[in-house]
C-alpha cells in the first residue's frame, strides 16, 4: 500500500495577473504552484492516509512517558461548539462563558495537584516548564537573588534540561542512584546558594516514586532554591498524592497526557503550569479571576509577561475540563490505580528483565536477559535467559505482532530500555496481547528482529539515509529525480 | 453510573485476579508513596453522566455573547470546508502521537511532509518545520535561531514599534536567557519607516524583523528593501506574514527572507481564543538550527518510498540542554487541518481567497469612509483583511456601543478602531455599516 | 467557484483527452437521447457554496421552534452517546452499501450479524433481520409473512383499535393485494379486552396482534393469555414492542410471540420526523419467509469465521415476483447505530434505562395528577415513558397553551393529553408541571 | 485481521430482581444478556471493523446500477443540526421549518423530474415504487378501471416485479428486444386493457436509452394504462432529459443513488415519487404545502394512505435537499456528463466485451472474448479472444487487484454480466487502475480465478455453506459449539 504525494497527483501553477489582481503588480508574487484536486480525490487521500497511521483506537500504545489513554470522543463534540470559536481579542464582557470555563479549569488542576493558582496559557508541556522556570527566575530576581543553576536528574526528560538552558540557566546533571532514583547525597553535593531550582518527575522516568521527596525539598528549599515537578507522569498519582503536598512549588500539568485530550499526532496539547500562593504574582499575563459573580482578565502584579501570544491552545483547555467533570474525584482516583495496575500486571508478564521497583504506572524493562526474579522464577524466563537484544530491534520486531512498542533505549541509565506505559484503558486480554508481543520479539532471532517489520504498511525505513540526505518537500524529491 | 473512571475497561473479577497476579492485596498496595506525603483528602469534583457535561459545558459557553466579529490582528478565520472537520477527527489521526515508529505511521507523517511542502512552495525557501506553537513563539524562535547562527558581533532584535504586545511579550522572554537585545523600529503609515530602519542597523544587528500585511493590515511596499538592508550589514532578515497573505504578496524568498514565520491555522481552524499554528521556514544553510520537528523522505527495506522524522539531533530528547528549542509537542493536528483546508482551496482557490482579503477589505474602507465621523483606511497603503479607521469620538466608546449592536471590532487607538473582514463575515458588513451609522 | 459538479474531479485538459478516447466530439455526443425528449431547459436551481447551503438550511431549520419535547407514541429518543455519532459518521461504514462482496465488507456484516444478535437475545427467538424502515412496515410485512405461512383457512389480521393512524393505514397498503383483511378488537384500559379478543378469534384468523407497551405507554398485563388464545386458533401471535422495553418486560419468546416487531431506533438515533429503525424477528420455522436482509456466519477458504449476506433467494433481486419483499434498501445504517448504542449501555446500563422509563413515568404521572383539573395516568395501568392524561379543560387548547410556554405534548383526545417522558428530558418534567399550572 | 464478536469479548447476564424492580415480577422478564464492554474496547472495536470495510472512500466502487457516489460530507453537518431533530408529532406550526425544506424539496425535484407533485414519503426506492403502484391502483379504480397486470421489462430490476405482485398485481415480463432494449413489438402484444401500467428505468439497467420511448408511451397510454419510471439510472440523465417530458407518468427517485446521500451499508436512503397533475390528488398522506406565506400538512383528496408510518427518511431528505442546491443546474448537468464520460471511457479501456450500446452512466461487460470491435481491433483484444470466464470469479479476482468489482451476473439477458457503472467521480487515474483490474483478472488463469482472493480480509466465503446451515446470531455460534 503506497499512497502517492498530493502533489504526484495533480499539481497546478495558477499565474498572477497584474489585470485581475486587486494590486500592483510590484506586491505581488508571480504565480503560486500547489496541488488542484477535488473533494472526493482528497477524501480518499486523507482517509487512505489515515488508514495508514497507528493510533489508540487502533490497539495498544504503551509509549512509555506519553500516556496515550483513550481521548473520549465527546470532549470533540464539547469543544466542537460553535461558542467556543470566540476571537481572543474580545472584550471580557462578551465572553463570559470562555472565562467561566477557564476559572473553572484553574481551579480543578489547582485542587488536583494542590496548588494554590494556576495559569492555562503555555501551549504544551514544554512550554508550561519554561513559563514555570521564568516564574522561579522572577521570583528570585524579586528577592535579589541571582542564581544561576538549575539542577536536572540525568533521568529526566530533555525538555528539562532544554528548557532550563532556555532559560539562560546552567544545567547541573544528577546521576541516578543506585536503586533508579534521586541520589540524596548526589544532590546535597550539588545543591548550593547558585541552586535556583531543582526540575523531579514523580514517578521518576521510570515510574519510581521519589521516596525522599521530603528530605529532597527540604534540601532544596534551605538552600533558597524551589522545586519544580514534571507533569508528565501525574498519572501515577490521581487521588494518592499531590505535588503541593510533596513540597513542590512550580509544576505543571500534561493536560494530553494525564486528562486525555488527544495527541493529534504530535500535537496540540497544553502545559498549565500551577504554583503555591507566593508564586501566584508571577505568572503569565493575562490571568483569569472570578470577581463580584463576573470573570475577568488581569495582569498579575509581577508577572513573567507571556509564553504564548494569546491565552494558550484553548480548544485543548475545553476537552481537559470536560475529562475531568466526567470522571470526578472516584474516577480521576480509579484511573491512576489502573494505569498502576495495567504497568504491574504486564511487567509480571513479560520475559524481560526490569531491573528497578516497585513502579507505578509505567516500568523500563531491559532488551536483554531477565534476572529470575524472587517472584517468580519460571522457567520461560530461563529459557530466555542467555538472550541480549538491542532494544531498537525488539521494537520493530513488536510491531509485526500487532501492537506498538514502547518508547525505547530512555532512559539511558537502564540499558536497552523499553520504557512501558500501558495506561488504564487496556483491558487484561490486551495485556496478555502485549506480553506475546514483548515474549515472541525478545525470542525471535537476530536474524528475524534485524528484518522486522515485515507485516507493517512500510518496511524498516533508513534513517540515516533521511539524515544524510534531508529531503524535506516534494520540490526536494522533485529535484532529485531530475 | 459506574464508580470508577468509564474508561478502563476492567471489571471487577478482572482487577480482583490482576491484582493477585501481580501480588497486591490491593490497589491502595500498589502505591509507593510515602504515608506523609500520602492524599488522602478529596478534590470535591463531582463525576458526571456524558449527557450532563455537555449540557453543562454548552450552557456556560452560551454566555459568551453572539457577536459578528470583525476581529483580526494575528487571529484570522476563514471557512473551514467540513472536509477538514470530517477527516481530521478520523480517531487515526487524532489519537496518535509523535510519530516514533515511522513503519506504522506513514499516514501522518506523510501529511506532515505535505504541510512542509506547502510552506516551501509559499515561501519560497527550501526547510520548513512541522509547526511551532503560534507566530508569537514562532518569531521568538526566529530570534534565537539567529542568535546562535549569527556572523554579526552583536546580538540586537530589530522589531517594528507596532508590533503586537503579545507577540513582543513572548520574544523577550525567549531571547531573555540569550545575548539577544529587542529594540524596535519606527514605522509610517501602518509600513516599515526605511529611512528609520536603515539608520538604526549596523553590524551588531543579528535580525531584522518585518511584517507582510502589518498588524495594521498595510501592505509593505518596500521589502526588498528591507532585505537589502538586512542582508548588507550582515543580519538575518525575518519576515512575518501568513498562509494566505503568501498566496498573493511578493514570496519571500524573492525579497531576501532567511526565516519566514507567522500564523498558518487562518487556515483549516475557526476562531479558538488565540490557539495558533506557528509556520517556520527558513534556508538550507540554517536547516541543523531549526526548532521543531523535521519530516523527510527516505526509502524502507523495500525499496518503497517513506517517509520519517529526520535531523533529531537538534532536538531535545537527543541533545537535551544543546538542543536547537525545548518544544516537544507541538501543532501537529492543526498542521494537518491546516494542509487539509490548503489542499481543499487548491492553488485557484487559495489565490482566490487571498484576492478577496484585499478586495472585501478596500470595499468595506470605502464604505465606512462614507460615513459622517470616520475615516477608513487611516493608512495610505493596500491592505489585506483588515485596516485602522479613524473615528471623531472616542475609540472605546464606539466598539462598546457596536458591541451592544452585535458586533466585536477591535481599539487600537483613542480615534482609532480596527476592522477585519473575511468570507466569514463578509456577509455582514453591510449590517455592520448599519450599526456604524446608528452608533455615531 | 467552479462551474460543473465539485465533486466530479475532471480538469479541462482530462475531459477533453478522455472525450478524444472513445471518439467523442462533446459531452453532447455521449447521450443517445432522441431530440423530441432532449431537455434543453434549465431547472432554475442556483448553485451555492458549501458554507452558503450550510447557512441557508441552518436558518430555514432554525424556524423550527426550540420546544422541549414530551413527544412518544412509536417515536421515543434517548440521550445518544457521541461514540455512536462519532464512530457511525466513519466513512468506511457510512459510505458503503450492501455487503455484495462479503470478502471486503466483514465490517459492516459483523456489525449487522452483531444487531441480529442483540434482537435475538432480547426477543428470545432466533432469527432477526437486519432492518425494516420502521414499525409500521414491520408490522405489515409480519403481516404478509403471517398470510404466506399461515395454516388456517381465512385471512384476518386482528389488531387493537387503538393501533396509531401511521401503523394502521400502512398495514392496510400491504395487505390491499392479498386476502388478508385487517380488523380491530376492543382494547380497555389502554390495554388488551382480553374477552373481547378471544370473540374475535375463530380459525380464519391469520394473525393476532398485540403491543407492550401499548401505543398508550400502559404495560400489557396479559400477555401470556394473548399468546395462547392465538395459538389455540392456529393464528401467528405478533407483538410489537420497542429495543428498551424488551430489556426490562416479558420476554416474547416466552410469552409464545411468532413474530416480534417494533421501533429500534429509540437507541441510536435523535429525534428525527418519524425516520425509524423497523425490528423484525421470529421463529426458526419462518426463516425462509422473512422479509429482508439476513447475515450469517460461515467460514471463508482459510477457515476463519466470516460473515455473509445469506439466504437470499428469499430476496426481490433473485426471487422477483415471488420474493418475501420488494424491499432492498433497509435500515442498515441505523441498525449499526442502534447496535452500538446498545454495546454502548450494555446490559446494566440498558436495563437501568428502561426502569427509569418506568419510574420516570410513574412520578411525572403523580406530579401531575396532583393538579387541579388533571387525572394522571388515566388508565390503571403500569407504564412505559409514556401515559394519557385527562384535563378537564379542552386538550387542544391546552396543548396550544403548553407550546407557547415551550412545551410539546400529544392530544389524543377531547380532554386527552398523552405526555413521554425519558432520559432526554426528565430534567424538564418540574418545568412542565409548572406549565401545566401556568396554563390551565 | 480478525475482530472477535462483541460477546467473545465480555458477556454480563443482568438479572431482573423482584426487590429493585419498578415493576411486579410477572411483568419483567428474568434476565438480560448482553455484551459489557468499556467505551475505550468499543472504540476499538467499532474502528477496527470499519477498517474491514470497503467504502467510496476506499476507492472505486463501481457497482453497477447503485450509483454509488461520493457523500460530501458537509450534508452530514446539515442534517446533524439539532433543529432537525424534532418529533413527527409535532404541529405543524411549531416546525415550519421542517415543512419549509421538505416544500422546497418538493419543488427541486419536481422540476428535476419534470413532475407536477412530488411526494418525500417512501423510505427507499423500492417503497417509492410500492407507492408509485399504489397511486397507479388508485387512479384506475377512481376511474372505474379493472386493471390487473403490470408490464417489466426482463431487465429490470427484482424490485419492479415484487413491487407489482406486492401490489396485487400479475406481472407480465416482457422479454429484452435484441437491441437490449425494450421490444416494440412484443410490448404490443404485452398491452391490453388489463394493462395497469409499465415499469421501465431508462436509460435500462444496462444502460441503454429506450429510443423509442415516445413511441412506448404511446402504446401504453393508448391502452389506458400508465407509465411508470424507476429512478435508479437518473445519474445518467440530469439536466439531458426528463422523465416527465418522456411521458412518464409516475417516478420515483433515489436520493441516496442520484443525489449523492450515504447508502450507510444498504440503506437509509429515500424514495420520493413524483407524478403528474392528474395523479396528485393520489398521493400519499400528508402531503406539505405552502398556504400564504406558512407551511401547512395535509390529506390530498384521494390519498392512497401511507407507505411509511412517519414522514420517511426525514435526515436522508435534508442531505439530499443540501447536494441539489450546492450543485444547482450546471452542477447537477455536469454530474451526469461526466458520469457518461467515463463510464465510456472506462468501457474503451476494458478488454471485455460490452455486447450493447451506446451506453450512459454504466454497462454490462460480459466476463468472455471480446469481439474485435469495430471501432478498436487493438491487439489486446485478440490476445484475450479465448478467454471465458465466470463473472463471479473475475469479480473475486478484482478484489485482489483493490478495486471494488461491478455488480455480476445481471441483468440476466447479458451472459456473465459485469454490470458497471463508475459514477463521475473517478477521475481517469482511478478509471485506468479499474481497467487494469479487468484485464488482469480476466487475464489469470482459472485456477487463479478460483483461489482468489487472497489479498482481502477474507478468503472467499462460503456461502453455501452459509445458507445450508444457517447461523444468524451468536447464540446459534454458541449453540454449536457446545
Amino acid at each position: 500500500v503506497y499512497e502517492p504525494l498530493l502533489s504526484e497527483k495533480n499539481s497546478t501553477r495558477v499565474e498572477i495577473d497584474a489585470e485581475d489582481s486587486p494590486l500592483p503588480d510590484d506586491l505581488t508574487r508571480d504565480s503560486v504552484e500547489l496541488p488542484e484536486l477535488s473533494e472526493p480525490e482528497l477524501a480518499r487521500h486523507y482517509t487512505r492516509l489515515s488508514q495508514m497511521n497507528w493510533s489508540v483506537e487502533t490497539g495498544p500504545y504503551p509509549l512509555g512517558s506519553c500516556t496515550m489513554k483513550y481521548n473520549p470522543s465527546f470532549t470533540e463534540d464539547v469543544a466542537a461548539d460553535p461558542n467556543a470559536a470566540v476571537h481572543p481579542d474580545r472584550s471580557a464582557r462578551s465572553v463570559q462563558g470562555t472565562l467561566e470555563l477557564l476559572s473553572d479549569l484553574q481551579d480543578y488542576l489547582g485542587r488536583i495537584g494542590g496548588m494554590d493558582a494556576v495559569t492555562l496559557q503555555p501551549p504544551a508541556g514544554a512550554a508550561g516548564e519554561f513559563a514555570g522556570i521564568l516564574v522561579a527566575k522572577a521570583y528570585h530576581e524579586a528577592n535579589g537573588n541571582d542564581r544561576s543553576e538549575v539542577i536536572v536528574p540525568a533521568s529526566a526528560h530533555g525538555t528539562n534540561f532544554a528548557t532550563a538552558a532556555m532559560a539562560g540557566y546552567d544545567v547541573v546533571e544528577l546521576p541516578s542512584g543506585e536503586d533508579g532514583r534521586v541520589d540524596v547525597d548526589a544532590l546535597d553535593a550539588a545543591v548550593s546558594e547558585d541552586t535556583a531550582a531543582l526540575m523531579l518527575t514523580n514517578p521518576n522516568t521510570v515510574g519510581l516514586f521519589e521516596r525522599d521527596i521530603v528530605e529532597i525539598a527540604e534540601m532544596v528549599h534551605d538552600a533558597g532554591g524551589l522545586l519544580y515537578y514534571d507533569g508528565a507522569n501525574l498519572n501515577a498519582l490521581l487521588g494518592r498524592g499531590r505535588p503541593g503536598d510533596m513540597g513542590f512549588d512550580i509544576m505543571h500539568y500534561n493536560v494530553h497526557k494525564t486528562f486525555a485530550t488527544p495527541h493529534g499526532g504530535g500535537g496540540p496539547g497544553a502545559g498549565p503550569v500551577g504554583v503555591v500562593k507566593e508564586l501566584a504574582e508571577f505568572l503569565p499575563s493575562p490571568h483569569v479571576r472570578e470577581r463580584g459573580g463576573s470573570y475577568e482578565l488581569y495582569e498579575p502584579e509581577r508577572t513573567v509577561g507571556k509564553v504564548h501570544g494569546y491565552a494558550g491552545n484553548w480548544l485543548v483547555l475545553v476537552k481537559a475540563y470536560a475529562y475531568i467533570a466526567r470522571l470526578g474525584d472516584e474516577g480521576l482516583a480509579d484511573a491512576s490505580a489502573k494505569a498502576v495496575l495495567n504497568a504491574n500486571y504486564l511487567a509480571e508478564k513479560v520475559d524481560l528483565e526490569v531491573p528497578y521497583g516497585p513502579f507505578h504506572h509505567e516500568f523500563a524493562a531491559t532488551a536483554g536477559e531477565r534476572d529470575v526474579r524472587e517472584s517468580g522464577g519460571d522457567s520461560r524466563a530461563n529459557e530466555n535467559a542467555k538472550r541480549s537484544r538491542d532494544a531498537a530491534d525488539v521494537a520493530k520486531r513488536m510491531l509485526d505482532y500487532g501492537v506498538h512498542p514502547p518508547t525505547t533505549k530512555w532512559p539511558e541509565f537502564v540499558p536497552e530500555a523499553m520504557l512501558t506505559e500501558p495506561t488504564e484503558v487496556e483491558n487484561r486480554d490486551s495485556l496478555d496481547d502485549l506480553a506475546r508481543a514483548f515474549n515472541e520479539s525478545l525470542a525471535d532471532s537476530e536474524e528475524e528482529l534485524e528484518r522486522a517489520p515485515s507485516r507493517t504498511t512500510a518496511r524498516r525505513i533508513d534513517q540515516a539515509g533521511a539524515a544524510r540526505n534531508p529531503r524535506l518537500s516534494w520540490r526536494a524529491l522533485d529535484a532529485e529525480e531530475e | 453510573m459506574t464508580r470508577g473512571s468509564p474508561y478502563a475497561p476492567h471489571t471487577d473479577a478482572e482487577t480482583r485476579e490482576m491484582l493477585a497476579a501481580v501480588g497486591a492485596e490491593s490497589e491502595e498496595d500498589l502505591f509507593d508513596i510515602p504515608d506523609e506525603v500520602r492524599f488522602d483528602g478529596e478534590f470535591g469534583i463531582e463525576a458526571r453522566r456524558e449527557r450532563d457535561v455537555r449540557r453543562e459545558i454548552a450552557t456556560t459557553l452560551s454566555k459568551n455573547d453572539d457577536l459578528t466579529e470583525f476581529l483580526g490582528r494575528g487571529h484570522h478565520s476563514h471557512y473551514v470546508p467540513s472536509l477538514v472537520d470530517d477527516l481530521s477527527r478520523r480517531s487515526e489521526f487524532l489519537t496518535s502521537y509523535t510519530q516514533y515508529q515511522p513503519e506504522i505511521t506513514q499516514g501522518f507523517l506523510q501529511v506532515l511532509f505535505e504541510y512542509q511542502s506547502m510552506l516551501v512552495e509559499l515561501t519560497g525557501l527550501p526547510v520548513a518545520n512541522c509547526s511551532m506553537y503560534d507566530d508569537a513563539t514562532a518569531l521568538a524562535e526566529a530570534a534565537r535561531l539567529a542568535g546562535r547562527a549569527r556572523r554579526v558581533s552583536g546580538g540586537r532584535v530589530l522589531v517594528p514599534e507596532i508590533l503586537r504586545e503579545g507577540k513582543r511579550r513572548v520574544l523577550d522572554n525567549y531571547v531573555a536567557g540569550t545575548d539577544l537585545d529587542v529594540e524596535t523600529y519606527a514605522t509610517d503609515d501602518g509600513t516599515v519607516d526605511i529611512d528609520a530602519l536603515e539608520a538604526r542597523v549596523d553590524e551588531d544587528v543579528a535580525m531584522v524583523y518585518a511584517e507582510n500585511p502589518t498588524v495594521r493590515g498595510a501592505i509593505e511596499p518596500r521589502l526588498s528593501e528591507i532585505g537589502d538592508i538586512a542582508d548588507e550589514s550582515g543580519a538575518l532578515f525575518c519576515l512575518g506574514t501568513d498562509i494566505v497573505a503568501l498566496a498573493l504578496l511578493e514570496e519571500p524568498a524573492a525579497v531576501g527572507a532567511d526565516v519566514v514565520v507567522g500564523e498558518a491555522d487562518a487556515l483549516g481552524m475557526p476562531a479558538s481564543y488565540g490557539m495558533g499554528l506557528g509556520l517556520f521556514a527558513t534556508r538550507e544553510e540554517f536547516l541543523r538550527q531549526v526548532p521543531g520537528r523535521l519530516v523527510g523522505a527516505s526509502e524502507d527495506a523495500a525499496d518503497k518510498r517513506a517517509y520519517t522524522l529526520t535531523l533529531q539531533t537538534r532536538e531535545q530528547h537527543i541533545r537535551k540542554e544543546r538542543a536547537t528549542s525545548n518544544i516537544c509537542t507541538n501543532q501537529a493536528w492543526v498542521a494537518l487541518r491546516t494542509a487539509m483546508h490548503v489542499a481543499s482551496l487548491g492553488p485557484s482557490g487559495l489565490v482566490d481567497l487571498a484576492k478577496r482579503c484585499v478586495t472585501d477589505a478596500e470595499a468595506l474602507a470605502a464604505e465606512l469612509d462614507g460615513l459622517k465621523g470616520v475615516r477608513a483606511p487611516v493608512h495610505d497603503r493596500h491592505h489585506f483583511r483588515e485596516f485602522v479607521v479613524h473615528v471623531d469620538q472616542p475609540a472605546r466608546a464606539i466598539a462598546s456601543d457596536l458591541e451592544a449592536e452585535g458586533f466585536a471590532v477591535h481599539v487600537v487607538g483613542e480615534h482609532r478602531l480596527q476592522v477585519c473582514v473575511t468570507d466569514l463575515n463578509a456577509s455582514k458588513t453591510d449590517a455592520l455599516v448599519a450599526a456604524f451609522e446608528e452608533v455615531l
